[in-house]
């Protein structure tokens, strides 16, 4: 036993390119992160900006052949890009499993719930399929489906989608994972389901300790259940630090433009909401720089040259900018947004 | 469950009575006097309008129709004009023959088809896939009649391994489950097989391809299968479709046997069709396609409901 | 102001499993007595969750699919009748669909696109090919880079911008927008609620802004329709709903919004379980079997729409007088 | 993708994307099957065509005293048939009916069978009903059988056998344009043109056709290597091309007595039938995966 607790998940310079295509895609490039004991993470980003591929990484689930993977992924100690076989299939499910967005089409259409989530119990377990279906029931009344007796032997597509969410989380608790890793699982959800969802999996997570990994585009959705925040864009960490941090001194001008172009409240008449000009950098062809530099009102020359290393703007609050000078509040209007 | 088969025969009545109509036109589009083959030219009036009343020749299309459908419903598809026997028992008798080989030849496609299949669906774009498809391609190309006389040249001609033709000493009526008579079985089985191996083996890979590029695939390595039990629930995906594909074949290769039986010279459906087109015997025609159709019509039913079944995705109410 | 588009009992029901003999054996009752009025120069919000009946309303109101009852009249004269033809009131009304890949013909150039509608109407090709330009412009899309491209070569921001000048090249003075931004990233979401502000200005439009997304009806309407299983369940000026609902969906709807507050996060949920299937919906009050104010009445009788005030009004048995709720008003003598 | 700048509309010049075909065309010539095939299929063509200037030898005129001579005999380089003709010859000329009845009978239901499924996809309801139920009636017989009662019941010749065979393929060709139709009507691009205002005819013709075209022309080209197989087939049997006429399948039939004596022989004018209809499925699958762009 050692004095300091070692990180339940730690990423050291993970990239991430997709070679399938006619030109390589940098999908992640350099992500370094790393999740503690029972605490949950963040990674917020719009949509390629690397934070699904990012988890999925973890798992190993990209196809190996049009994938190049360079950096570290430990999960509570485990070197996971060097598994291999079975040592990464027993990794898969019992050190991390995953919760996948739209739950109707990350479940085999053909077999019941209950099928599904018992073969994940009996690939990890050593017990008998009675006890496994046991166990599975216990998960569907831990995550509050109603009969779950009943549900068990139903098929995805007869329960409703935040059912079958419930499901899922059942299916990815099911064998005691060190890691929980979950990728946007409130998104294709309707607005009161969320929250239910959201409620749960934070229960759930206090109850049992969970380390977790959440994907989301959705801030609100990061706030509600996340220790803390990491925002990506372009396949980079531009900013991590706790919630509240994050939330209210943003110091990452991309950080600040997403928090600003929010609707929230009532508008006033003739009031526009502040964008963030142009659209996200081809993931194929990235600027030498910073790759927000094109889109940022604060950009200088020095953002074009070279990627910016993180600057630690508080205690366990860093950003990737080189003019967190300007960012710092209290400079009324938020910086880097124009109106 | 049984509403939807019930529903599903219902909706099959009017196939049915269309096909029998279809096939009741077809023979009456055919130029030429009925009975040209049974009277000799010089035969006079009197006895050409005897027959033709015998036949029912003489009556108008409709009332030959109903009279044609009531009887074929009860069983009697009239007499043969050729030899004066009944067609029915004629076509019982040549349904058990085809039977016989159509159904190995759909279990050898099914067995090389889904296997191709799954490899060529499993490795895209390797050169397994390529020598797969290869394969699945030559059988949906190849004239299999043509490949017929190839085997017969290279098996039963050049090696001498099997015989040519025919269904073994007595022909048909004297068929036993036996050496000498099974070995007549498997060139034109293994000839037919080649039509389904090659479409089966298309389709599997195309469904192979597609469900391996789902998310739920992802979601079952995610807990931990490893490939061999993702491999388990493709084949369970795969399977409503590729077993429902078998079964058309099936009824594909019946209707269609006429080919290779004339090259093998087996004694079914195919060859009886053959005679009663050369020989014009028109009731004999017009009962062995009522009996094919009829058959292919009732096996695509069959093979709805079975498929219904096994796809729980598929809505039963 | 007056009413431009009145919308009285509007019906639909879609046929779902036939029975034996071909008859439809149950329905999906999507839209049930729809009552409303877009007004002239507004923004009328329509919000609601999966299944309650809001893209249906939009397609009804296009008539893309023909309604089971009710009318639609457009400054007064019925839709589809001699009084106003179909062609005629489409040249007025145009809509703006969610799907933005979707809803464009991935064989035709994006010129080609915007430009049809003008050429159905019988404007010269070089007239619209004109006013495909200028519209291209007007969005924000470069019309010497863009209008020679076809769908895929767009991101989902751009090919909304198409969208948008495709149903103005009409000149039309209603646009329904189905969830016409959900499916746009957070910073594209805002570029694309700019420009349809300032097209509503230059073009003194009126929108039906349909969404799921209550921070952006707020942000953008001045009106919402709150619908829940293809019934109206509130309708309401925006601060007045949003401050002080009265159905206790729209409570239940408003609570549901995530606080970004990491020291006020949500302690509960405001109500519980999915929305009921469309198929057989609840007897009575739709919401009643998720209502935690559900009395004995709610399940046997369909609640009226009840005026609150000059511009609002609910359909609660809560609000309606006499209604034999234990917390309604009583009946005004 | 390159932009190439495509004139000047309303004082913009305009930067045109290279078109669905171009594109399509250029990922086809990637794949050296489908290319090899293309090529083939061409050579085959273009052998029909130049037939008489091809062929060394009058594929009518028959010696009988050079009767089934084998492969590689002086001046007959692939032998001669059962009647002393030239086999080099007939084959050369046998391309001329074997591919005219091949494609012929595949193009003219595709006329028919797509007319037929588009409307009933487009317009939906009874109408569709009515026509897709006819043509349920005419799937409910398997393809060669449908062929053989048709071509038996007509009688054989060339006109009679492509007759049937146009029957045979019209109601395939019906169901995919009416799925494929069906599928593209409900797409949101049809819906918002009908929100434009526009008439049936006008979206037929403007949004749905060049949508359809497509995926309904490879299928039917996919049909072109059973029509082939099928033809022969029938001449073959007997059902189709009278001899003295040169064709493939017939030949295939009047070879049949020589199996035991010169099965070289008699390979040939089957060999010819494989080349063809392999030639045709390997162009048509290279050209589906040109066309799934999304790929």
């Amino acid at each position: 036993m050692t004095g300091v607790a070692e990180p339940v998940l730690d990423i050291r310079n993970l990239r991430v390119t997709f070679t399938g295509g006619a030109k390589p895609v940098n999908a992640v490039d350099g992500v370094d992160l790393s999740i503690e004991r029972g605490e949950v993470v963040a990674l917020l980003g719009e949509s390629g900006s690397g934070k699904s591929v990012t988890l999925r990484s973890i798992l190993r689930l990209h196809p190996a052949k049009r994938t190049r993977m360079e950096g570290a992924i430990h999960v509570a100690g485990t070197n996971v890009m060097a598994l291999e076989g079975g040592a990464l299939t027993d990794f898969r499910g019992k050190g991390a499993s995953m919760i996948f967005q739209e739950p109707m089409l990350a479940l085999d259409p053909v077999y019941t719930l209950g099928e599904q989530i018992i073969e994940a119990i009996l690939r990890h377990e050593n017990i008998s399929t009675s006890e496994a279906r046991r166990r599975a029931l216990d998960w569907f009344e831990r995550v509050r489906i109603p009969s779950p007796e009943r549900r068990l032997d139903t098929y995805p597509h007869e329960m409703s989608g935040g059912m079958r969410q419930r499901a899922m989380i059942a299916l990815a608790l099911a064998c005691n994972p060190k890691l929980l890793l979950a990728d946007e699982p409130t998104t294709a959800l309707d607005a009161t389901v969320q929250v239910q969802i959201l409620l749960l999996l934070r229960d759930l997570q206090r109850e049992l300790g969970l380390s977790m990994l959440f994907v989301t585009h959705d801030i609100g959705v990061a706030v509600e259940v996340a220790d803390r925040i990491a925002v990506m864009y372009a396949g980079r960490i531009v900013e991590i630090g706790s919630v509240r941090d994050v939330i209210r001194s943003p110091r990452h001008p991309y950080t600040l433009g997403l928090l600003s172009t929010r609707p929230h409240g009532g508008r006033l008449s003739g009031n526009r909401l502040p964008t963030i000009p142009g659209s996200p950098p081809d993931l194929a062809n990235l600027p030498p720089g910073c790759a927000f530099a094109m889109r940022c009102a604060l950009a200088a020359d020095a953002c074009r040259i070279a990627a910016p290393e993180a600057v630690e703007v508080g205690p366990g609050h860093q950003a990737r900018c080189v003019r967190t000078a300007e960012t710092a509040r209290p400079a009324g209007a938020p910086a880097g947004v124009s109106a | 469950m049984f509403t939807y088969a019930a529903k599903r025969v219902l909706m099959t009545m009017p196939i049915m009575i269309g096909v029998s109509l279809v096939c009741f036109a077809l023979v009456h589009l055919a130029p030429g006097d009925p009975l040209i083959s049974v009277l000799p030219p010089d035969a006079s009036q009197a006895i050409k309008d005897q027959l033709m009343v015998l036949y029912g020749f003489d009556r108008p299309y409709y009332e030959q129709f109903l009279r044609w459908l009531v009887r074929a419903v009860q069983g009697d598809l009239g007499t043969s004009i050729r030899t004066g026997r009944p067609v029915a028992a004629e076509i019982f008798k040549a349904v058990g023959n085809t039977l016989m080989i159509a159904t190995l030849a759909t279990f050898i496609g099914f067995v090389l088809g889904t296997f191709f299949g799954f490899v060529a669906g499993y490795f895209r774009g390797s050169w397994l896939d390529k020598l797969a498809s290869a394969a699945a391609v030559f059988g949906v190309s190849v004239p299999h009649y043509w490949l017929g006389m190839i085997l017969v040249i290279v098996f039963a001609v050049q090696l001498g391994w099997l015989p040519p033709t025919g269904a073994g000493p007595g022909g048909s009526e004297d068929w036993r489950w036996n050496w000498v008579h099974v070995q007549h079985l498997i060139l034109p089985a293994v000839t037919m097989s080649v039509i389904p191996m090659g479409i089966i083996a298309r389709t599997v890979r195309a469904l192979v391809a597609e469900i391996l590029s789902q998310e739920f695939i992802a979601g079952l390595r995610a807990k931990g299968l490893p490939e061999l039990g993702v491999f388990r629930h493709v084949v369970k995906n795969v399977a409503p479709t590729s077993l429902a594909v078998m079964g058309i074949q099936l009824g594909y290769l019946l209707g269609g046997s006429i080919l290779i039986e004339t090259v093998f010279a087996w004694p079914g459906t195919g060859l009886l069709l053959n005679d009663a087109i050369f020989q014009r015997d028109l009731p004999l025609l017009q009962g062995t396609i009522l009996v094919l159709a009829l058959f292919f019509v009732a096996l695509n039913l069959v093979v709805d409901v079975f498929q219904s079944a096994l796809d729980p995705r598929i809505q039963r109410a | 102001m007056t009413a431009l588009l009145e919308v009285r009992g509007l019906v639909k029901n879609f046929p779902v499993n036939t029975g034996v003999f071909g008859r439809p054996k149950s329905f999906v009752s999507a839209v049930d007595h729809l009552d409303f009025d877009l007004h002239e120069g507004e923004t009328l919000g329509l919000v609601g969750e999966s299944g309650c009946g809001k893209s249906t309303t939009a397609r009804l109101l296009m008539h893309l699919v023909a309604p089971t009852a009710g009318t639609i009249r457009f400054e007064g004269r019925t839709v589809g009748t001699s009084e106003l033809p179909l062609k005629a009131f489409r040249r007025q009304v145009q809509m703006v669909f969610q799907d933005s890949y979707a809803s464009l013909n991935p064989r035709l150039t994006v010129a080609e696109s915007v430009a049809f509608g003008p050429l159905v109407h019988g404007v010269s090709r070089d007239e619209a090919a004109a006013r495909a330009n200028s519209l291209l412009e007007r969005v924000g899309l470069d019309p010497a880079r863009f209008a020679g491209r076809f769908t895929h070569e767009l991101s989902g921001g751009q090919r909304q911008r198409v969208n948008i000048a495709r149903a103005l090249a009409l000149q039309p003075r209603v646009l329904i927008l189905d969830e016409a931004v959900s499916a746009l990233d957070k910073s594209v979401e805002a570029q694309v609620l700019n420009l349809l502000l300032d097209l509503k200005e230059e073009f003194h439009l009126t929108y039906l802004f349909i969404s799921h997304d209550l921070e952006v009806v707020r942000f953008m309407a001045a009106r919402v329709l709150v619908m829940y299983l293809g019934r109206v369940a509130e309708l309401g000026a925006t601060e007045a709903l949003y401050t002080g609902s009265r159905h206790p969906y729209t409570t239940a709807l408003l609570g549901s919004l995530l606080s970004m507050d990491p020291d006020h996060r949500a302690e509960s949920a405001p109500i519980a379980g999915d929305p009921p299937n469309p198929i057989d919906p609840p007897a009575g009050c739709r919401f009643h079997t998720r209502c935690s104010f559900a009395e004995p009445v709610c399940s046997s009788r369909v609640p009226v729409l009840t005026p609150l005030g000059s511009a609002h009004s609910v359909a609660c048995h809560m609000s309606e007088p006499g209604s034999g709720h234990g917390c309604a008003p009583q009946r005004a003598a | 993708m390159s932009a190439v700048p495509d004139g000047v509309v309303a004082g913009v010049a305009i930067a045109r994307s290279p078109g669905y075909w171009v594109t399509v065309l250029w990922r086809f010539s990637r794949d050296p099957f489908a290319v090899v095939a293309a090529l083939v299929v061409l050579g085959l063509i273009a052998m029909a065509v130049f037939a008489p200037w091809l062929a060394p030898q009058d594929p009518f005129h028959g010696m009988s005293l050079r009767r089934l001579r084998p492969p590689g005999s002086e001046g007959y380089p692939l032998g001669t048939d059962e009647l002393g003709r030239d086999m080099l010859s007939r084959l050369i000329y046998g391309a001329r009916i074997s591919l005219f009845m091949g494609i012929v009978p595949v193009f003219a239901a595709l006329a028919v069978g797509a007319s037929i499924g588009i409307v009933a996809g487009y317009v939906g309801g009874w109408t569709n009903t009515v026509l897709m139920r006819t043509m349920d009636v005419f799937f409910a017989f398997p393809s060669v059988l449908l062929a053989v009662a048709l071509a038996g019941a007509l009688g054989p010749g060339i006109l009679n056998s492509m007759l049937a065979l146009t029957l045979v393929f019209v109601p395939p060709i019906a169901r995919v344009a009416e799925s494929v139709t069906t599928g593209v009507r409900t797409r949101d691009y049809v819906e918002a043109a009908k929100a434009s205002g526009a008439g049936a005819l006008i979206i037929i013709r403007k949004q749905v056709l060049g949508n359809v075209l497509g995926p309904i022309f490879v299928y039917a080209m996919s049909l072109i290597a059973v029509c082939m197989i099928l033809a022969s087939g029938l001449s073959f049997l007997g059902l189709g091309v009278k001899p003295p006429q040169p064709d493939w399948g017939l030949m295939l039939n009047t070879l049949r007595t020589a199996i035991y004596t010169q099965p070289l022989l008699c390979a040939l004018p089957g060999l010819m039938i494989f080349i063809t209809s392999i030639s045709f499925n390997l162009m048509t699958d290279g050209l589906r995966s040109a066309m799934d762009i999304k790929a």
